[in-house]
């Protein structure tokens, strides 16, 4: 598969706050192969959001910080000045966000949008870029594309707009698409429109995707593999068969439980005690551990490492640190 | 050089243009329908009279006419106009024009139009008190006027501003005379930028030879005093009226600046509403009289360009009593005076401020300041109330306002215009704000107007002057010599006591 | 949009009939009578009752304000009672001397105002932002009467660099054309005069313009830091955009749809401004020609200029709101 | 069968829209078009289907939190539709509402105990030690303590805010409950936790429940039966096993297929829908899913099929089965 | 399953099992907390403060009475008796600037609650019962901010006539709008929240509703754009008071002080700066606590 297309090592994002400096994102490892869909899933302010920024160099400053190693074919972005990443964004790696409402600025036209990549990165002249644009909204199976490039954002529909913004990514051909949750405001009849267009790109083009998501059915239907996240960190990682029929982690095992399922129905759903920790607030041992029906002393003072077993899966959990994995894993399942 | 800029449009060999700053615009240019100073000064450059004032003085001058005649019954005037002189149209100045003029008040009707005329002459024609009998030409330069009765100031009142005389041509086109002023004057209408200025230029036919010195004037608005001192500093413009008195100083010390002080013909008064309680009482009345140092305040409010004022009129008028011994500036005898009359606690009254400045009063918010901070030292506590200014006249015409402060500036230098106009018994409701009634002080002054002896007429007014001091309706408080500036290289500038002057000397180095 | 347009129009129809209501009551309410004013202190009973009576003072109030209603229509703004000259005829030179005025200051709170909340947006918390910031605070409460006060004393006085009153110089006055005298100077080819006007608007122009200038200055950078928080404006940097045309471009436009409300409002309080800036710098403009007005109880000046005013500062207004229309194309008025 | 403790009857609600150069009304949403159904006491019926098709407006319109524009709703046989004011403020301790949004359906100045309160005040409970025990106990039904009382709503978390939400709908001991999206605005693991308190108080208080969400899964978990709605209309109405087992109107087939599943084994026919959902102010003739219907014919755009009973207890709505 | 929730496992450490001890935070507390930490808005906060304490003591603080004069001593510069000199009656400025902030502070107060109560009543009442109650109180309000709002003071001055109550009085009028379309706009949104929603659905009482829901919740708005508004009438005043149609003499009214002095600005310059310091100072100080309230009451802002 030679040699990923990026690579982080023990990426920590924190932010200056009130309160002090907060980590958001502490030590997180993944890299993404060519051509590959990785999913990152986790609930809401886990940091998914937060770690795609970082690799885009846009956590905001300066009251955020990065730090650790974001190695894009080998260059180390976090290091990198931002003009260099001015040279990279939106040609190399592109992006695109959860609302497809707001993330298009509603005083320029669909057509202006679409073509400055272009004419930042290529140095396209106007007509050019336009005639491309045009092509790339023909591409992502838009309609009136002619006609689409006058409108403003305002004059479409959801559905519409998040393609337009996979069509102002896609128009450099990057590497490596980062897409921060792209269905999530949508309609599931549109979503699965969406998700469709995206395979179907992944496809043609061999674009990397980084896919963040919350929603552990998008990543089924999407990835190839899957990171998954709780407070910052990285409690489970795998390829999707594994990480859905062998989960090792108590999250995983509890998230996956908890989804209430459409093909049968429980009698009662099973749900993880507790709520999702406000970031900064658990900052020992496990961070899972409050809400972990197996917690241990161990689990309160000290942090797990990341254990990798043979298929690839690697787990942050001292269940199974001396093999006492399996039987709890299985008490959780039943 | 500050009379650069106007020689070439004046046009002609003659000097530069002045500019004359001011605090407020002429209402209209015709003088027989203006009320205000601010018009009078420049119709004064526009018109001439067919008697004049004096440069400095209210004595009578030839003006238009050369020569006049009295006769001894007082009833009839003759006079003989100079020749040869020509409206600014062009057309001749001559008796009929005179006529013409005349008529044109006299017959009018319109007291909202020609506030003088009546006011001067006792109504219109057929009124019962109009004075003017007739005005007839004899020939093209003689005009007579039969009076029905003696009046004694008679040739000041033709002499006033309003009467000026104005070609029959022009006020025959109706209202676009009073912005297309047309007079025999030194100087010539030339435009009016409203609230901004009015440009004269030289008259090149008037009929004074070499007159006048000026290529032109130009009246400036400049509302703010500092503002205006300062141009004049700056040499923006080259003579200006209203000067902040405190400014005096520094104007003085200015050595490309001169100093011009208007002659006194005004008086500036506190006046008691002598039918209200407490100023019902003359022991009220005198002990506030006790109760006003006038020298602190003209020190700190006149910059010292005023003199104290001991009688209603000023001194420079005929008639003036010296022999009064002013209310001296003592506590005690004002809190005995108001213990005489009940009052030993004091009281709380209403002082009513003056909302403008006038020449006679720069600063009356500051004096009825100073006046109410006298007053608390015998426990009197005055409220200042102040309206704008057309409703201060009014309200204190009334009779609203139980103590109040105004002033008078006099129409043509006669005593009978301070002391009837202002504290007889007959002008209550109009001027006499003090709402004064005093019998015998209206005898006296009756009687003075229908003498026609300078010397009996003086003696009856020095009478009034003492009845009306013992009785004090007012504290007179200043005679206010207001203070004009100009740049130094004016020259031949005289500042009459009426307020207006022609510039026809003036002449700028 | 056109409709848009003619409903607003219309919405305001009772808004100026109120408004000419209002004024004229209002001005009937004040006590005092023009005609005493016009006559002077010397003048007799007699003389006042019959100035009355000449100009309609003594019908009732409806008789009046119908006459004066009708004379609306008919462009007849009424006469004034001090110059007997209608109204109509002489307000466009004050009107002029206000409008260049306030032309001048807002000139100088729009340019300096937009610019220093840009910029103190983009650097937020910089030493800038907070000097800038803080100038604006004073710059807010400051009383105009006093700053127009202490420029005249300090630059004017003290100094002797600029001319303390005035519009132009006195010696050399301009020959009016428009009455608008940086066109006039410019018609009739003296530049000379034209760089006199110009240093008699400054110090005027700066005392009127300040509470403008920080209030915009203030509103723009809060709404720049709005937007530049907004999803589109990440979007735009994720193109790999320059951060000066991120502000400049994407960030600006929709910035300025608030900034074009204050500015629409300040006029208004430049209109009320140039009373007090006016009386200051003897500036024969509408404020001055009002204030004398009331003094001199010139009754068909006083409600008519209120009048003129008034209206000006309403369709101000809807020049604004027309003009949203033009930076935001969302504003679909039909 | 007994009395349904709930039946609308082609309710409408149609927003009016206002433009021209007067400010006319020139139209209207019709946010809902005619929806008929029955709730029988203690089951819960669940309504879904995607944004704006009328989910929300038809649970507001049923407690009369708006006036609706034609229709009738039967409250244990009376029509509510035509009681007064006063009369339907009482009437509103027998139905409660659970809203989608755990944050904005608190007032944030209030304290929890003053938010439980309120309902009993309302409802004219006097005695306040009365009414502090009562909230003390709803705290504890829902899962929290009574130390919570204090507190204002900020200091909650999503999942806690949604179970005082859900406490206040109790106070007033109800019959009904309609749930807006309860749990849309949760996390995963939370919204697990709200489903299992909603399924305990059906039970333990006897509940009935018309639960609105937009999620599949959970609409299949928690209802007896399910209606999908599209653009204001119910297009099919059946008990929950069958509905999600043999879907019959192909709207409610393409929607089920478009859910994504989170099991990598599992392989589906899937049927993507081409197109938007229509505008409610301009919706199409005939039938509302003609538009992106696979499976249109040329009846379905021009006449408007209605709801019937195709299998008992099963509606549909389409032309394909008449 | 309340046990579910609270399942905390019995090794935690000791500060995890705490959330007992938290306090009810009320969202006032936690906006003073917000304003706390804002250095601008303690700033303003102490400038107020710093005025009102002024205001309250005058007569125990003032070195001399401010309206006795000694007009020998006019136009004296500051001194170590006079530390802001004298005026031209020789009046201490000092006494009377001291004096006036009991004048501006007082008008500020004053007729911002009169704009308060009227505007908010007109407000509420446009905002509940709409239609053509709405419109009429909307066009009033439309009317009144169509002048520009120191024209508006001036004409309703000159109808009554100058005086400081008057001045009030025109203050008051012209802001009235002012908060009658932020109560209308609140009345309206408020109504459209989901706890009002929530509210209705309980079946409570519209009046009811207005009072318990509607009112407090816009009381952090009035709150704030109070603040404010204190600020431009003491601006306006002082205006007024400039323009000779606010207080009368011999009150120490700062605008008034200004207009007093401005003749003798060459001469002696400080009768002019320092009443126009203390305007500035005081309008600035209720500037940086208005902002400060605001930050610290947005909801917006918190999360
Ligand atoms: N600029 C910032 N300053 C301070 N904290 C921040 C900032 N941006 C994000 N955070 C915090 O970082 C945490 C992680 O945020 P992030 O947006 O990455 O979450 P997420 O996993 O994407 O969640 P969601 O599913 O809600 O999008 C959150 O608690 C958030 O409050
Ligand atoms: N008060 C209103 N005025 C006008 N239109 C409205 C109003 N309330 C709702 N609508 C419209 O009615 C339609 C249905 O709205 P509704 O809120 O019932 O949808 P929903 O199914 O609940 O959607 P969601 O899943 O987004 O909550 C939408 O198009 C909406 O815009
Ligand atoms: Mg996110
Ligand atoms: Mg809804």
């Amino acid at each position: 598969m030679g040699s990923p297309v990026i690579e982080v090592k023990q990426l920590h994002t924190s932010f200056m706050t009130d309160d002090g400096e907060i980590p958001v994102v502490s030590g997180i490892d993944f890299h993404i192969n060519p051509g590959e869909v990785l999913g990152i899933v986790g609930e809401s302010g886990c940091g998914k959001s937060v770690t795609s920024l970082s690799v885009m160099g846009l956590v905001p400053s300066p009251n955020g910080k990065v730090r650790g190693e974001i190695l894009f074919k080998g260059e180390n972005l976090a290091s990198a000045s931002e003009k260099r990443m001015r040279q990279i964004r939106g040609n190399e790696i592109a992006m695109i966000f959860q609302e497809p409402m707001t993330s298009l600025n509603p005083v320029f036209t669909i057509g202006e949008q679409l073509i400055e990549s272009l004419r930042i990165h290529r140095k396209w002249n106007k007509k050019q870029a336009m005639a491309r644009a045009v092509e790339m909204l023909k591409l992502v199976g838009l309609p009136r594309a002619e006609e689409l490039v006058k409108e403003y954002p305002h004059q479409l529909s959801g559905g519409m707009r998040q393609r337009v913004m996979i069509a102002m990514a896609m128009i450099c051909d990057p590497t490596l698409l980062i897409a921060d949750e792209p269905t999530t405001a949508l309609d599931v009849t549109i979503q699965a429109q969406i998700l469709e267009l995206m395979k179907k790109l992944n496809k043609e083009t061999d674009t990397a995707i980084m896919m963040i998501t919350h929603d552990l059915g998008v990543v089924a239907e999407m990835c190839e593999r899957v990171v998954v996240m709780y407070a910052g960190k990285i409690v489970e990682e795998g390829d999707v068969k594994t990480i859905f029929q062998n989960p090792k982690h108590p999250y995983t095992v509890g998230l996956i439980q908890s989804v209430p399922d459409m093909r049968e129905k429980k009698e009662r759903l099973y749900s993880i005690p507790g709520n999702v920790p406000k970031p900064g607030s658990v900052n020992y041992g496990c961070h899972f551990a409050p809400r972990c029906e197996h917690a241990m002393p161990q689990c309160i003072s000290d942090t797990p490492a990341l254990k990798a077993f043979e298929n690839g899966q690697q787990v942050r959990c001292w269940l199974y640190e001396d093999g006492k994995g399996a039987e709890a894993n299985d008490t959780a399942i039943s | 050089g500050c009379s650069e800029g106007g020689g070439k449009e004046g046009g002609s060999s003659k000097g530069g243009t002045m500019i004359y700053g001011r605090g407020g615009d002429s209402v209209a240019l015709d003088p027989a329908v203006v009320t205000d100073g601010e018009s009078f000064i420049v119709t004064e450059q526009i018109f001439e009279n067919l008697v004049q004032y004096g440069k400095d003085n209210t004595e009578i001058e030839a003006g238009l006419a050369k020569k006049w005649e009295i006769s001894e019954d007082g009833l009839t005037y003759t006079f003989h106009l100079e020749e040869g002189i020509k409206f600014h149209d062009g057309t001749d100045f001559n008796a009929d024009a005179v006529v013409e003029n005349f008529k044109r008040w006299s017959t009018s009707k319109d007291e909202a139009k020609f506030a003088y005329y009546p006011s001067m002459f006792g109504g219109f024609e057929g009124d019962e008190g109009h004075v003017i009998k007739e005005v007839k030409a004899v020939d093209k330069k003689t005009v007579e006027f039969t009076l029905t009765r003696p009046q004694a100031p008679f040739l000041k009142n033709i002499a006033m501003s309003p009467f000026a005389i104005a070609s029959p041509k022009a006020f025959a086109d109706g209202d676009k005379f009073a912005k297309n002023p047309v007079g025999t004057g030194p100087f010539k209408f030339k435009s009016w930028k409203p609230n901004d200025t009015i440009e004269l230029t030289a008259n090149e036919d008037y009929w004074k030879k070499g007159l006048p010195k000026l290529g032109g004037v130009k009246f400036k608005v400049i509302k703010d005093n500092a503002a205006r001192l300062n141009a004049v500093t700056k040499g923006e413009i080259d003579l200006m009226d209203g000067l902040n008195p405190s400014d005096l100083g520094k104007v003085k010390d200015n050595n490309k600046l001169q100093v011009f002080e208007r002659p006194s013909m005004n008086v500036g008064y506190f006046g008691f509403n002598t039918e209200k309680a407490p100023f019902d009482k003359k022991e009220v009345r005198q002990a506030i009289s006790h109760l006003i140092n006038k020298q602190e305040l003209i020190d700190n409010f006149y910059a010292g360009t005023a003199e104290p004022a001991k009688n209603p009129m000023p001194p420079s008028i005929g008639g003036y009593n010296d022999a009064i011994q002013d209310y001296e500036y003592n506590v005690d005898k004002a809190k005995e005076l108001l213990k005489k009359a009940g009052y030993e606690k004091g009281f709380k009254m209403d002082l009513w401020a003056m909302p403008v400045a006038r020449p006679y009063m720069p600063d009356g918010q500051k004096v009825g300041e100073a006046i109410q901070a006298s007053l608390k030292q015998v426990g009197i506590e005055a409220k200042i109330v102040t309206f704008e200014w057309g409703t201060y006249l009014e309200k204190v015409q009334a009779g609203e306002a139980p103590t109040f402060m105004l002033g008078w500036t006099g129409d043509n230098g006669d005593a009978d215009n301070f002391l009837y106009t202002l504290l007889d018994k007959d002008t209550i409701g109009s001027n006499n704000y003090a709402r004064y009634n005093n019998e015998e002080v209206h005898k006296l002054l009756i009687e003075a107007q229908q003498l026609s002896n300078e010397d009996e007429r003086n003696e009856l007014y020095k009478k009034a002057q003492e009845i009306i001091h013992e009785d004090a309706p007012w504290v007179p408080l200043v005679h206010s010599k207001p203070q004009l500036v100009g740049a130094s290289s004016v020259k031949g500038f005289v500042p009459h006591p009426t307020g207006s002057q022609s510039f026809v000397d003036v002449s700028i180095d | 949009m056109f409709a848009y347009t003619i409903r607003r129009l219309a919405s305001l129809v009772p808004v100026l009939l109120g408004m000419v209501f209002i004024v004229f009551m209002m001005i009937r309410a004040i006590p005092g009578n023009p005609a005493q004013l016009i006559l002077g202190q010397q003048a007799t009973e007699r003389a006042v009752a019959a100035l009355t009576k000449e100009l309609g003072l003594d019908q009732p109030w409806h008789t009046q304000f119908w006459a004066y209603f009708t004379g609306l229509f008919k462009g007849d703004l009424g006469v004034s009672l001090k110059t007997n000259t209608p109204i109509a005829e002489e307000i466009w030179p004050y009107l002029a001397a206000t409008i260049e005025l306030s032309l001048a200051a807002m000139l100088i709170a729009v340019v300096i105002g937009v610019n220093a909340g840009i910029v103190s947006a983009w650097f937020q918390n910089s030493w800038f932002d907070y000097c800038a910031m803080v100038l604006a605070l004073v710059g807010v409460s400051m009383p105009i009467f006093w700053l127009g006060l202490m420029e005249q004393y300090i630059v004017a006085i003290q100094w002797d660099l600029l001319p303390t009153t005035g519009r132009d110089n006195i010696r050399d006055s301009v020959d009016p054309v428009t009455h608008l005298y940086l066109i006039d100077t410019l018609l009739n080819g003296r530049f000379d005069q034209f760089i006199e006007v110009i240093k008699h608007l400054i110090l005027p122009g700066i005392a009127l313009g300040t509470i403008p200038m920080a209030i915009i200055a203030r509103m723009t950078r809060s709404s720049m830091l709005e937007v530049m928080r907004s999803d589109y404006i990440r979007t735009a940097r994720a193109k790999g955009m320059r951060m000066f045309w991120v502000v400049y471009k994407h960030s600006l436009k929709n910035a300025l749809i608030p900034v074009v409300t204050v500015i629409g409002l300040q006029i208004g309080l430049l209109l009320g401004g140039a009373i007090l800036t006016e009386t200051i710098f003897g500036w024969p403009g509408i404020g001055s020609y009002i204030y004398e007005a009331i003094s001199y109880r010139d009754y068909p000046v006083i409600q008519s200029g209120i009048l003129v005013v008034a209206v000006i500062f309403v369709l101000i207004n809807l020049a604004v709101d027309l003009l949203y229309a033009a930076i935001d194309p969302r504003i679909k008025y039909k | 069968m007994t009395q349904p403790l709930v039946k609308v009857e082609n309710l409408k609600m149609h927003f009016p829209i206002k433009g021209g150069v007067l400010g006319k009304t020139v139209g209207a949403v019709k946010a809902v078009d005619g929806v008929s159904f029955f709730i029988n006491k203690g089951e819960t019926l669940g309504l879904v289907g995607e944004s704006g098709c009328g989910k929300s407006t038809t649970g507001r319109a049923l407690l009369r939190l708006l006036d609706p524009t034609d229709g009738k709703i039967f409250f244990e046989g009376r029509d509510i539709t035509e009681l007064s004011t006063g009369e339907m403020r009482k009437m509103r301790r027998e139905m409660q509402m659970v809203f989608q949004d755990p944050f904005a359906s608190l007032n944030p100045r209030h304290t929890v105990e003053k938010i439980l309160e309120e309902p009993l005040i309302v409802h004219g409970v006097k005695d306040k030690a009365e009414r502090k025990r009562r909230v003390k106990e709803l705290l504890e039904v829902v899962g929290l303590n009574s130390w919570h009382a204090k507190r204002y709503p900020h200091q909650f978390s999503g999942g806690q805010r949604q179970r005082i939400g859900i406490a206040r709908a109790l106070a007033v001991n109800p019959k009904l409950i309609i749930a807006d999206e309860p749990v849309s605005a949760l996390d995963v693991s939370i919204q697990s936790q709200v489903l299992n308190l909603l399924q305990d108080l059906q039970k333990e208080y006897d509940l009935t429940y018309l639960f609105i969400a937009h999620d599949l899964g959970v609409v299949r978990h928690i209802s007896d039966r399910v209606g999908v709605m599209y653009l204001g209309n119910i297009v099919e109405l059946a008990d929950s096993e069958e509905l999600y087992d043999q879907p019959m109107h192909p709207y409610t087939q393409a929607l089920l297929s478009a859910v994504p599943i989170p099991d990598v084994e599992h392989k589906k026919e899937r049927v993507i829908l081409q197109g938007d959902v229509p505008s409610p102010s301009n919706p199409p003739k005939g039938c509302p899913f003609h538009t992106r219907c696979p499976q249109a014919m040329d009846t379905c755009a021009s006449v408007k099929p209605v709801l019937q009973e195709i299998q008992p207890g099963h509606y549909v709505a389409c032309h394909l089965y008449e | 399953m309340a046990e579910a929730l609270q399942n905390t496992p019995p090794m935690l450490p000791p500060d995890m099992a705490r959330p007992a001890e938290e306090k009810a935070v009320s969202p006032w507390r936690e906006a003073w907390r917000s304003f706390r930490k804002n250095k601008l808005a303690i700033v303003g906060l102490s400038i107020v403060a710093f005025f009102i304490l002024l205001a309250i003591f005058a007569p125990l603080i003032a070195p001399y009475d401010y309206d006795a004069q000694k007009l020998p001593n006019k136009n004296l510069a500051p001194s170590a008796e006079h530390w802001f000199g004298t005026d031209e009656f020789g009046r201490d400025i000092l006494t009377r600037i001291i004096y006036g902030a009991r004048i501006s502070l007082w008008v500020g107060f004053l007729s911002v609650a009169g704009s308060v109560v009227v505007g908010s009543a007109l407000g509420i009442i446009a905002g509940y019962y709409g239609r053509w109650v709405d419109a009429v109180i909307s066009r009033i309000f439309d009317i009144l901010l169509a002048f520009p709002s120191i024209l508006l003071a001036i004409a309703v001055v000159s109808v009554l006539g100058p005086s400081l109550k008057n001045a009030l009085i025109a203050i008051a009028i012209i802001n009235v709008p002012t908060f009658g379309r932020l109560l209308r706009s609140r009345v309206l949104s408020v109504k459209e929240e989901e706890y009002i929603t929530a509210a209705k659905a309980i079946g409570m009482k519209d009046s009811r509703i207005l009072l318990h829901h509607i009112l407090p919740n816009s009381l952090a708005p009035i709150i704030v754009t109070g603040t404010l508004a204190v600020a431009t009438a003491i601006i306006e005043a002082a205006a007024l008071g400039f323009l000779g149609l606010g207080a009368q003499a011999p009150t120490p009214e700062w605008g008034k002080m200004l207009a007093d002095s401005r003749n003798y600005i060459i001469e002696a310059p400080w009768t002019v700066l320092f009443p126009g310091l203390a305007i500035m100072l005081t309008v600035l100080g209720f500037n940086l606590m208005g902002d400060g309230l605001r930050d610290a009451l947005d909801p917006r802002m918190k999360n």
